[in-house]
């Protein structure tokens, strides 16, 4: 199979190469643009689809490429590798549309929607990382790509809250390489594999392994905003609405999120990790962040501030799911970072939408905004409520599994309080803001509106992606039960893990 | 005894040598360090003849001391001031001085060291075999033109770098004083003498004492002579041509290398039967080179009009613009 | 182009002195003759990558008694790096200089510049070594002051004494080796050298002349004076370049000849005082307020790292891990070499655009010159050590090397330099991307920028991914040493 | 014939180091420069040290050769560094002179502006 051992470098290509050439697109020839941004989306969704298909049927496409002695490019699609990139590339497709119409007439747009197809790339090309060296590679590249995007608006402030995530993020870059190196030092090249690859090697040191993962732990927890790294996700809020959309949902907090996944299953091999008494650590960590994030939430005013805090408490239950050992927690985790993908991203393309369209930055601004944009505070609520974790939204799938994985593993006792007291925090956070929206009455004037024009509350372009990520939730939570749905997809990456 | 008679010499002549390297570099008068460094060349060039090194004492005498004096004592002319401070703090002053010391005793053990432990024989006997074919019978020359002609290539090359650098950075020093007669009528019998004197080293180099460079340095002597005597008189010389002279000694050294190279395969490879011949063109083309550069290098910077060519280039696209 | 070694160093010679008489078309005499040794320097490193290291000896004298060239995998690599970076250069300057005037002057020097660089990586003679740095150090000497203002001249000045200072130290060592062994040539010498006190006397100096040369820590003192006032082009050659060589020639006496004598312990002095030079030169990077300023100090920094394989190429086992490390070292040289030369060139055309490099008003540049900024960022990403560029698989080898020679001290150093250049490089662009008035074209002034761009995309994605053949190329002279 | 050897080639070290030490000490040009001088002086007598075979014998040219190479780089390079010094100084002067008569023309209150020369 030829063609699907290409599969993932045409994947790569097909923003890679739109991307590059939008660089060069004039400034005022939009139509160009929109059409290579809207080819190489869609491309690229045909191509997953196709990958998806294969990989079901146990295909196995693996590219090589040697850079090195011992060290190799791989691209290799696997079933985890898969449920990150249909979500990168969904996801891609539907925040392009939203920036297309959210940047409308702002400068500049050649250039953003240049970094915004890399940044896709790099995302897609560590989902398809074969092994640790081409992890790391697109790491990096994803740091570079958004740093020129959190910086877009050019802006004293931009800038400032740029460095500091390029200071987190290139920091923890540096650690996770160091600890990356080392393992390939002592274990030889480590191509991922199901069941890991640590486990059979017995000659290791234990305790060299124990600083390796703390470095790699470190390394990938500065993307995944796990306490005490997370402090650059709040910074970096000053980017244009759809850039914290993407970076929230998918690329950057996700690629720490899937990092760990792979580290724990397919490095170190959850049974292995387990041994050596790794994964309570780790549990540790996500729980306090879950509980951190939220409450850091509940005092924030600024919509999108709170949003990003409570990114860094979601994002950490699948670190939870990862370090509960057991086939349960496994989809829990696993399905949490599709889930919490397409609730967060309904929620940050509303938040820019009230920006856009009122100039509402605040919570406190909010009331009975829901008159005047119903269809966006709609799908707001759709995902408000799935985080929360009310059934039969997405978000409550991934709670009860992450629930019942941790009985499964004995682990329930300190677990479920976590679970639960993070779910009353996130009511406590979330439910005033709907309150305010649906039952306050309207303020006579909205901080900054914009002339209404055409039939919808705004810009068709603005208003669809909410709804559509809104109605995905919803769907999966729905349909968990059919077949290519998430949690089937989680199920089966579970059976392959133990 | 003799032998004895000979160390003491040279003892006597370290020492001098010794005290007026030391009293160059401490003296506080820049005009007394440049006088006392000509006059340690000059030592110097008693001492190459004294270790039977004659090309060398010939090449000392005229460039060491000569034109790199008359360079020096020239430059005196262009500073304002003529006292030499050391401004170095007392710490550091005493940090150079054991640093320099340790490293007169650890440099001194190698060099003993060096001597013991070779047959003493080096390349020289490499030298006496080849020199028959070589095409010259002066083994410096032999070495200087053939066995390592390259090095001498780069050396010219450095030589053309140095001149280049003097003209681009400065038009040609002001005339001082207008010449006496006694210098004009001096220089009437001198630069002619000088003249053939050069000729004669450049071509005696072939089997004794003398050959390019200290050929090229007396002619270049000649020109400053003139150029002191007559100061314009370099006014009616072709710019052109002088960029022509400036350059030829390298580039007749690279053709004949590349010639040679098609012939024997490989760069500067003369073939013996010719060999003398070549080292001969060689050498007359790298004379009138060095003259040239040394003769630039002394008058300090570009002869009026040097760069006529790229200003009258400028002017006439400015004028073509213009149309 | 079966002696393209003499090529290769002859057509820049010959261009050199046609442009002195031919002034008005000098440009074109040197785009044409640098063209042509880019070519025969691609020829010579074919012929070592198909039948392995090769001799030329001049005047058809054996090694010994004549003066040898000598190509191998070490200085035919470098050999084709450096005349990439100066017929990149060479394009750029055609368009930099308006002056015709300063073009004129600029042109014989730049070409002799080119003959030296090639002279003296193909050199196999000691004493030739020392005149190839003359010629070096001349001309580079002499392109510095080219800027004919008053810091480029102060600069120039001391460039030049202490370049003196380094040939007669170097040559000092010189006499002893020839004292001692009676030969000049490199692979002779190699079969001779003891280790006694005199080759320890000898190598130290010629050591410490190089020092001098590749300006490291605490010697680098003369460097950014120099590489911040020449001209752009000249700062790119002194910077990824003329600093290089001189490494080249302390690596090839290190590793071919002086292999003996070497001990553990000094190549740890050199080490340290490279991860002093990397934290130091970051950190006055990061201060500096000029932007070629900076890049110079990262030029202190980036050769540090370079002495940071010292003591791990000691400290490894001959073999794999050995010929590892040796060809990252190799790869963070390269990879320097085209960074920061791209850096430079860019460097010039934001000086010409503002009229100024102070990095704190450089707002608005990236919207100017968004190519120069691309290429900027790019180099960057180079001199960071991120990847796809050829210094992050440098920096791999570096942090493996050091695990495997159990020198882990060295990581740490690597950890906090590569985060300080983060910081310096990301300054520039934390300023190019502030608010700024006109907006340009995406490519703006195309005979500066291209070759500028170029050379960033050989930093960053050729020697990034397509570095394997290099590998075999070391691996290969590591045999022929070997055997 | 080593003692001799011998003898000069410790004067060549002692040349070098005489010349080293005043390089590190001074600081302007000129005195700098002759300094290098003394110290190329020194490493061009340890090679004809060397290169000496007793009152008999036949010395060895190499080291001839290379010292008449190293004579004329040096004194390249001693033209080279008097014309930098040379323009530095013209270059000072003029800065000097254009200041002043830019106090001056400020004095007259002339309007022809002064051209600069620095870059």
């Amino acid at each position: 199979m030829d063609f699907f051992d290409n599969l993932p470098l045409l994947i790569l290509l097909s923003s890679l190469l739109p991307g590059l050439a939008i660089f060069l697109v004039r400034e005022e020839n939009h139509v160009l643009r929109t059409s290579l941004n809207m080819f190489g989306a869609l491309t690229k969704l045909a191509l997953v689809g196709l990958m998806i298909w294969g990989v079901y049927h146990e295909w196995v496409s693996d590219m090589r490429w040697q850079i090195a002695p011992g060290l190799e490019l791989v691209l290799h699609a696997d079933a985890l590798s898969v449920v990150f990139v249909t979500l990168s590339t969904v996801l891609w497709l539907v925040t392009t549309i939203y920036a297309i119409g959210y940047l409308e007439h702002s400068p500049h747009r050649s250039r953003f929607f240049g970094f915004f197809s890399l940044c896709v790339t790099a995302t897609v090309g560590l989902a398809l990382a074969g092994n640790l060296f081409t992890f790391v590679i697109f790491y990096e590249l994803l740091t570079l790509a958004t740093y020129p995007l959190v910086a877009h608006k050019g802006t004293p402030e931009a800038v400032r809250g740029a460095r500091t995530y390029l200071t987190y993020t290139l920091g923890g870059g540096v650690l996770l390489l160091i600890g990356v190196v080392w393992l390939h030092t002592i274990a030889g090249p480590i191509d991922f594999q199901e069941r890991g690859v640590l486990s059979g090697l017995t000659h290791l040191d234990p305790w060299t392994l124990r600083w390796i993962f703390l470095f790699m732990i470190i390394g990938l927890g500065v993307k995944a905003a796990l306490f005490p790294l997370h402090g650059w996700l709040p910074k970096a809020m000053v980017a244009p609405a759809p850039v914290s959309a993407l970076l929230h949902a998918v690329a950057v907090v996700k690629a720490g999120a899937f990092g760990i996944i792979r580290v724990v299953y397919d490095v170190f091999g959850v049974e292995y990790a387990a041994a050596l008494g790794l994964l309570p650590f780790l549990g540790a960590i996500a729980a306090f962040t879950i509980i951190y994030g939220s409450v850091r939430a509940l005092s924030q005013d600024h919509l999108k501030r709170r949003l990003a805090y409570s990114t860094i408490s979601q994002v950490s239950y699948i670190a939870l799911g990862t370090a509960i050992l057991g086939p349960l927690a496994t989809i829990g985790g696993v399905v949490h970072l599709v889930h919490q993908g397409v609730m967060k991203i309904t929620l940050f393309f509303a938040a820019g939408n009230y920006a856009e369209t009122l100039g509402i930055h605040h919570v406190s601004e909010m009331d009975g905004v829901g008159k005047r944009m119903p269809a966006t505070t709609l799908a707001f609520s759709v995902a408000a409520l799935g985080m929360i974790g009310i059934p039969p939204i997405a978000g409550f799938i991934s709670k009860w599994y992450l629930g019942l994985g941790a009985f499964q593993a004995g682990a329930g006792f300190w677990v479920i309080p976590v679970l639960v007291a993070s779910s009353l925090l996130n009511a406590a956070y979330f439910l005033p803001i709907l309150y305010r929206a649906w039952f306050k009455p309207a303020v006579v004037k909205w901080p900054a509106e914009k002339p209404q024009s055409g039939r919808w509350e705004m810009p068709g372009a603005l208003m669809w992606p909410p709804v559509i990520t809104a109605i995905l939730a919803l769907l999966f939570g729905l349909l968990a039960g059919a077949p290519f749905s998430p949690l089937e997809w989680a199920t089966l990456i579970a059976g392959r893990e133990y | 005894m003799i032998e004895i008679l000979w160390f003491m010499v040279d003892v006597m002549l370290v020492l001098l040598l010794l005290a007026l390297a030391w009293t160059t570099c401490s003296s506080r008068d820049v005009m007394r360090a440049v006088t006392l460094f000509i006059a340690m060349g000059l030592l110097l060039a008693i001492i190459w003849a004294r270790l039977k090194a004659p090309d060398l004492a010939l090449a000392e005498a005229i460039i060491g001391a000569g034109i790199s004096g008359a360079l020096l004592l020239s430059a005196i002319r262009d500073y304002p001031s003529t006292a030499i401070a050391v401004d170095r703090s007392p710490l550091m002053h005493s940090i150079i001085n054991t640093f320099t010391m340790a490293l007169t005793i650890v440099m001194s053990w190698a060099a003993w060291h060096g001597l013991n432990m070779s047959d003493g024989v080096r390349l020289s006997e490499q030298v006496a075999s080849q020199l028959a074919v070589s095409g010259v019978s002066n083994p410096v020359t032999a070495v200087l033109l053939n066995f390592r002609a390259y090095d001498t290539l780069l050396e010219l090359a450095v030589v053309l770098t140095a001149v280049l650098t003097v003209l681009i950075l400065n038009d040609k020093r002001a005339d001082s004083t207008a010449p006496g007669p006694l210098l004009q009528g001096m220089t009437r019998w001198l630069v002619p003498l000088l003249v053939v004197t050069s000729g004669y080293l450049l071509w005696v180099g072939a089997h004794a004492p003398g050959g390019a460079f200290q050929a090229g340095a007396m002619l270049a002597a000649a020109m400053i002579l003139l150029q002191l005597a007559y100061p314009s008189i370099h006014q009616g010389f072709n710019l052109y041509l002088l960029k022509i002279l400036l350059v030829i000694g390298i580039f007749i050294f690279v053709l004949t290398g590349l010639w040679m190279m098609s012939v024997n395969d490989d760069f500067l490879a003369f073939s013996p039967a010719h060999a003398g011949t070549l080292i001969l063109v060689i050498e007359t083309a790298a004379t009138i080179s060095i003259a040239a550069a040394l003769t630039l290098a002394y008058i300090g910077g570009r002869p009026t009009g040097w760069e006529a060519d790229n200003h009258g280039n400028r002017a006439m696209t400015e004028k073509g613009g213009a149309e | 182009m079966s002696n393209a070694i003499i090529w290769v160093i002859m057509i820049p010679l010959l261009g050199s002195l046609i442009s002195i008489i031919w002034s008005r078309y000098a440009s074109l005499i040197a785009i044409i003759s640098n063209l042509v040794a880019l070519v025969a320097s691609t020829a010579v490193l074919m012929r070592v990558y198909q039948s392995g290291p090769f001799l030329h000896e001049l005047g058809g004298w054996h090694a010994g008694l004549g003066i040898s060239l000598r190509a191998d995998a070490l200085s035919s690599i470098l050999l084709v790096m450096s005349m990439t970076v100066i017929s990149a250069a060479t394009f750029y300057a055609s368009a930099y200089f308006t002056d015709a005037a300063k073009r004129a002057r600029f042109w014989p020097l730049w070409l002799m510049l080119t003959v030296a660089l090639n002279a003296l990586l193909l050199s196999g003679d000691l004493f030739n070594l020392y005149v190839t740095l003359e010629l070096l150090g001349l001309s580079a000497v002499a392109l510095t002051a080219l800027s004919d203002n008053r810091a480029a001249l102060q600069a120039a000045i001391r460039y030049l004494s202490i370049g003196l200072l380094g040939s007669l130290v170097f040559l000092a060592g010189v006499a002893l080796v020839y004292a001692g062994y009676g030969t000049l040539d490199l692979a002779t010498l190699a079969s001779l050298v003891q280790a006694n006190p005199l080759s320890q006397v000898a190598f130290g100096l010629m050591t410490a002349g190089l020092l001098i040369k590749s300006a490291l820590f605490p010697l680098h003192f003369w460097l950014p004076s120099a590489h911040a006032s020449a001209p752009a082009p000249v700062s790119a050659a002194l910077s990824a370049l003329v600093v290089k060589v001189a490494v080249y020639i302390l690596l090839r006496l290190w590793v071919d000849v002086f292999d003996l004598v070497l001990t553990l312990s000094s190549t740890m002095l050199l080490g340290i005082l490279g991860a002093i030079a990397v934290i130091w030169g970051s950190w006055q990077a990061l201060q500096a307020q000029r932007l070629k300023l900076m890049a110079a100090y990262s030029t202190v920094a980036q050769i540090g790292y370079l002495f940071i394989f010292l003591p791990l190429i000691a400290a490894l086992p001959e073999g794999a891990l050995q010929d590892a490390a040796f060809t990252a070292l190799l790869l963070m040289a390269l990879t320097h070499g085209f960074a920061k030369s791209a850096f430079f060139l860019s460097a010039g055309v934001i000086q010409q655009y503002c009229g100024h490099d102070r990095i704190a008003e450089l707002g608005g540049t990236a919207r100017a010159l968004p190519l120069t900024i691309f290429v900027i960022s790019l180099s960057g990403v180079a001199l960071i050590g991120l990847p796809p560029s050829g210094s992050f698989l440098g920096k791999w080898y570096l942090i493996s090397s050091s695990f495997q020679a159990g020198q882990w001290w060295w990581i740490p150093v690597v950890l906090v330099g590569s985060v300080l250049a983060t910081a310096y490089v990301f300054r520039i662009l934390g300023h190019a991307f502030g608010p700024g008035e006109s907006i340009g074209r995406v490519l703006n002034r195309g005979r500066e920028e291209i070759p500028a761009l170029i050379l960033a995309l050989f930093a960053t994605l050729i020697l990034g991914f397509g570095s394997a053949e290099l590998w075999d190329l070391v691996a290969q002279h590591a045999e022929a040493a070997g055997n | 014939m080593i003692s001799t050897q011998l003898l000069y080639a410790l004067a060549g070290v002692g040349l070098f180091a005489i010349g080293l030490r005043a390089t590190l000490l001074h600081h302007l040009l000129l005195p700098r420069l002759l300094a290098l001088n003394v110290c190329g002086a020194g490493v061009f007598l340890i090679f004809i040290a060397i290169a000496y075979a007793g009152i008999e014998g036949m010395p060895d040219p190499v080291p001839h050769a290379l010292v008449l190479t190293g004579i004329v780089v040096a004194v390249s390079a001693t033209a080279m560094a008097l014309a930098l010094g040379r323009r530095l100084e013209n270059i000072k002067s003029d800065a000097i002179k254009s200041e002043a008569t830019k106090s001056e023309t400020l004095k007259s209150a002339a309007v022809k502006p002064e051209a600069m020369n620095d870059e």
